[in-house]
């Protein structure tokens, strides 16, 4: 659905985005990650043409967005949603304003307005908030007229900076409830940037991790997950620095039966959860556990782990 | 003078004024919206960047900013004979003003649209608005409380120029106040319409202020 | 005309514009005629206007500048009738006659195109100054060929002359302006502006060949009447003369 | 070092706070938590009195702020560093000049303020950026500049809006990282807003959950992790919904030995971890595993978990 | 009239509207800064609220704004007789076309002020930042772009005004455009005249345009 290739972009001598390219499936949540400065927004701003690259192309549903004239630019844009990372409302527009905008500009007739607008208000949970200004809203209510916002002209792509960052875990489980629902209904295709590894493990089909205007790794969760050395397994699942024989355990899905029961039943070992978490994670139980063994058989014990499909590292 | 015969003159003068000035408020907001749209469009950073036209428009408000009012006046006086079918009295003097206010209340509203944020508009290109739409849509509705405002200034600069309207024969207060005070130096008479400009210009004011207030809570 | 037994006079309001009110008012209707008075507070618009037919006479010249303007702009304005002189005087808060003034002295003259020739014609003629032959109203500063008291000219707004009284040495003023401002001609001027043969008489002008419509020549009657003249003596206390 | 006592905040009809009290000690990290729209900005904007509350005292280092006039408000502000919620800095000057200000205002010396501001750029870690002005900044470098400048003066109390909601876990970690060093080694005191379960379990000592405009519960940490059915137990590990039968076992950090292990030898009993996590909060091992068990003894084992200071609660 | 005439005239009186308008504008620029700071100020939701200050304020801009720039020349004479010694002259007409610039540079400064963000105001009380400081440190500089713009268009207008600074016979360009070219109907000097206003005005333009947008990089 969004392909971008060799994409590049410096302001000055700084260079934002240093060859990127991304391949981002119909129907799929696309995450990116990446330090502060890395080049996310850049990235998802070039999408839309917002930011004109300086060098690659992009293409979005088939059109490449790099060589349409205006008005073609300006009908692709209408389906491609996008949630600002500084809201950018319109002041002068109540909520209920803001969200009609994008409706207005499709030339939706009035009162298919009003009804689509006090739909999306409560979707997120600012229907009390119709008639309030910007300036009176708190950093979170207007973080949801932003998406309503960028949802209102029901796009088929929706670009998201940041979207939930200004939220509390409750309210973004049910924005991330919301999109997802969106996604798997009418196959809405997302590609999202965000700080939180929640978000990334309650929606993302696959991830991106940026570093220094390049993608450092990507690709679907799962599969990340199962790469030794992955950052992003580290990221998703931080555990505590391990002390030398501590053992790092990472399931991935295939393993339903109570292995660590298993384990210490079997074996001449002590088991202790050091620290760690294990979650759904893209339809699977998945996470890691930092564990010491102690006793007779430990090397056996790790033998037996790695048998089962878990993988197993060793601190040195 | 005694205030028998100052009442009249001043009602007469007032009405003239407020004629003058409203009617040359209306033209200009109409031509002067636009022109300053196009200023800001035609800018670097603008919607609709063009370094020629940007420089020509700059060129054209400058002159009409700069030149001695009474030039200008004399200047357009074929432009008023053509529109107005006469070259003297009220009526034409609106011509004029509203020519001389034009450019004025151009840069008012440049200096306005440059004060929306370009985040707004930013936002409005992602949703893939027209660059028109985005003028009547974003920019002018985000600056309308500094648009209200320059309206105000405008009105209160007209008001101000409308006095040398009488060099053409319209009539109006500030005329009233050369003639009589400056040129026949009777002071009360002077005093007096001074007195009444000032009661209307705080009226516009005040209006003005109140419009914008209310735009202006957001 | 709008109407038939209409005129519309263009006037600066004084003292022409007072005098065609007095006779609008008092005199105008015996005759048949109705005058349509149009104030200017600036006079330079009359000519261009008298010459567009906005107009159908004016009120505010005397014959060198329509001349000039006649030249200038190849215009067929054409004179009437005299009606009134505004005797420039030479005015002084310091000195009491011309002789007292001193080398280096700073005098105010009027700024604007018919005043300011005659202003220095004014001074000419008493001797302060020589001004380049034949140069007639146009004559500027630039036009004075000896200045033995070395003079500073301050030209300025006709109308603000009275009130630079305090920061010249002396100042050259119209009649009405110097009334205005509580100066009696007769009195308080140093020199002033003989009347016989003087040709800065204001009179009324029109498009040639309108010079003997019978409305015109009902005004210029009623301008040169006898109660007119009663009038402009009894008004303007000297600052205008009956021409 | 920070009380509040029944502040009351209305916007129009909106009321913002509705009866608050609050009372964080010196030298404690206090964290508040709640939905978008709960109250918090207007919580913490009460505290240095930038909005007045309607109602109720606060008082900051044993001054009643809203006793004090305007110099001395001045003078206590200055000992009170704030990160705002929307950046709030200074276009017109460049990112040093950023942090410079409020040195600036309290009158350090030039060579003393560029020394401070070098320091403190490298600490959340923008030197680079030291001459760029904030528009040419991305969101989480204008975040670390706010946080550089509220700490410039070095204040002894420090108010966080969200401090770190736009930065990346890594960049998040090592501000935690400064602001926890600077409460241990200078006693700062903060409070601070967060939506971020991480930072909470990171470096809180207290934090209090605003529901409504009103504290629904406040505490220290620990004490409010061993409080059963408490809310912030369920913000801070989240557990999938368990299935009837399902164990939820609470680590508060007393039991050290590997009890998981040990119940498995002890008890003819299978443990399944099914999800949770365990960390280091507060300074002991806290945590939530959710557990499945199977086997004859399964009710002995939760008794000698329970014994053993555990918190076991079993899904009816 | 020949070049060789209009030349020297031309110089001179370029000469003499460049010393006005230099002038005038930094004494504007000096009273109408702090008069627009006042005018923020006092207002409802400024630094120093006061309502009665602030309709004080606004009715003395507005009768600056509104009295015909001839009238106010007159009233001030006694004032500019105490600061000149003189009233006739280009240094005299440097007060009455300051009082003139000075309302409205302030309603200049006012608008620009406005635009400043109430956040960053808010961050600076936050930092226990003295109101005066608020203004120096954070209001000024953060609205310096739109004031430079303000004093552009303040420039363009003390070109404007000073053409009626030849009534106290200060001369200027403006001066020689009407008494040679208005008056006289010498056309040719007159768009000579015109000439050199319009092109020492772009040239003020050009240098403000550039001034600003170095300030209003971010
Ligand atoms: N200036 C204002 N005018 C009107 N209502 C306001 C204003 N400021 C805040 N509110 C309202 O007060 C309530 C509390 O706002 P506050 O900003 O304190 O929330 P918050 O807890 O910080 O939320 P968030 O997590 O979304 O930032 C909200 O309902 C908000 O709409
Ligand atoms: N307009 C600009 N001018 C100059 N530099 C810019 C501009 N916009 C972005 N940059 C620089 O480009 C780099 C990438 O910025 P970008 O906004 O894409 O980062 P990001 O990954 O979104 O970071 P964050 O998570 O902090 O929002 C940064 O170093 C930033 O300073
Ligand atoms: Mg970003
Ligand atoms: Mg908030």
């Amino acid at each position: 659905m969004i392909q971008a290739s060799g994409l590049r972009k410096s302001y000055g001598s700084t260079v934002a985005l240093d060859g990127v390219d991304l391949d981002v499936r119909q129907g799929e949540i696309f995450g990116v990650l990446g330090q502060s400065g890395a080049g996310k927004s850049t990235l998802l701003r070039c999408v839309n043409l917002l930011e004109r690259p300086d060098q690659g192309t992009v293409t979005v549903a088939g059109q490449e967005m790099t060589a349409l004239g205006e008005r073609e630019l300006r009908a692709a844009r209408q389906r491609i949603g996008m949630i600002h990372q500084h809201f950018a409302l319109l002041s002068s527009r109540t909520v209920a304003g803001n969200v009609a905008f994008p409706l207005e500009v499709m030339g939706v007739a009035r009162s298919e307005r009003a009804a689509r607008v006090a739909e999306l208000l409560d979707l997120v949970g600012i229907a009390d908030k119709a008639d309030a200004h910007p300036g009176q809203l708190s950093g979170g209510q207007k973080q949801r007229v932003g998406i309503a916002r960028a949802l209102a002209g029901n796009p088929s792509v929706l670009l998201a900076d940041e979207a939930t960052s200004a939220l509390d875990p409750g309210t973004t489980a049910s924005i991330l409830a919301l999109l997802k629902r969106l996604n798997t209904e009418l196959g809405l295709t997302i590609l999202l940037i965000t700080h939180e590894m929640n978000v990334v493990k309650s929606v993302c089909d696959s991830v991106a991790i940026m570093t220094g205007g390049r993608i450092e790794e990507s690709g679907p969760i799962r599969q990340l997950l199962t790469t030794p050395g992955s950052r992003l397994a580290a990221e998703l699942f931080p555990l505590p620095a391990p002390a030398r024989g501590d053992v790092t355990i990472t399931f991935t899905g295939a393993a339903e039966e109570p292995v660590i029961s298993q384990l210490v039943r079997k074996f001449d070992v002590d088991v202790n959860i050091l620290g760690g978490a294990l979650e759904e994670v893209a339809g699977g139980s998945v996470g890691r556990l930092r564990v010491s063994l102690d006793g007779a058989e430990s090397a056996t014990a790790l033998t037996y782990l790695r048998e089962r499909g878990l993988i197993v590292e060793v601190a040195a | 003078m005694t205030w028998q015969e100052m009442v009249p003159l001043l009602g007469q003068a007032t009405w003239e004024t407020v004629l003058m000035v409203v009617w040359s408020t209306l033209f200009t907001v109409l031509f002067g919206l636009p022109l300053g749209v196009a200023l800001v469009g035609t800018s670097r950073d603008g919607l609709f960047p063009s370094r020629a036209a940007n420089q020509l428009l700059s060129l054209i408000v400058n002159i009409g900013r700069s030149l001695p009012f009474i030039i200008l006046m004399i200047a357009v006086i074929p432009f008023t004979r053509l529109l107005v079918g006469t070259t003297i009295g009220l009526y034409a003097a609106i011509v004029p003003l509203t020519i001389g206010a034009v450019p004025f209340f151009a840069r008012l509203v440049e200096i306005a649209l440059r004060g929306v944020s370009p985040d707004v508009v930013q936002a409005a290109h992602a949703m893939g608005v027209s660059r028109l739409s985005i003028v009547t849509k974003v920019l002018l509705p985000e600056a309308r409380a500094a648009l209200v405002a320059g309206v105000t200034v405008t009105v209160i600069t007209l008001v101000s120029y409308s006095a040398m309207a009488g060099v053409i024969g319209a009539g109006g207060l500030g005329d009233l106040a050369i003639r009589y005070g400056y040129q026949r130096f009777e002071t009360p008479l002077m005093i007096a319409t001074c007195v009444v400009i000032i009661i209307l210009v705080q009226l516009a004011q005040t209006l003005g202020d109140a419009f914008a207030d209310r735009l202006a809570k957001r | 005309g709008t109407a038939d037994d209409t005129l519309k006079v263009g006037a600066t309001p004084t003292p022409h514009g007072e005098i065609l009110k007095y006779i609008s008012d008092n005199l105008a209707a015996k005759e048949g005629l109705k005058l349509e008075i149009v104030e200017f507070s600036d006079y330079v618009p009359l000519n261009p206007q008298l010459q567009e037919g906005q107009l159908d006479a004016n009120y505010f010249q005397h014959q060198p500048y329509l001349g000039d303007y006649n030249k200038e702009k190849g215009a067929k304005l054409t004179w009437v009738e005299s009606v009134h002189l505004e005797p420039l005087g030479l005015y002084s808060s310091k000195v009491k006659d011309v002789a007292s003034i001193a080398s280096g002295a700073s005098v105010a003259v009027p700024n604007d195109a018919t005043n300011l020739g005659r202003a220095l014609k004014l001074l000419a003629d008493n001797g302060v100054i020589t001004l380049k032959e034949g140069v007639g109203t146009a004559a500027t500063e630039r036009d004075v060929t000896a200045n033995p008291k070395n003079i500073a000219f301050k030209p300025l707004d006709a109308a603000q002359l009275p009130r630079s009284l305090e920061d010249v040495d002396a100042a050259v003023i119209n009649g009405n302006y110097a009334l205005e401002a509580k100066l009696n001609p007769a009195t308080d001027a140093l020199v002033v502006e003989k009347a016989e043969g003087n040709p800065y008489a204001n009179g009324l002008v029109v498009q040639d060949g309108k010079q003997n419509d019978p409305l015109v020549q009902k005004l210029a009657k009623l301008l040169k009447s006898p109660e007119v003249k009663k009038y402009i003596e009894d008004t303007y206390k000297g600052a205008v003369i009956p021409a």
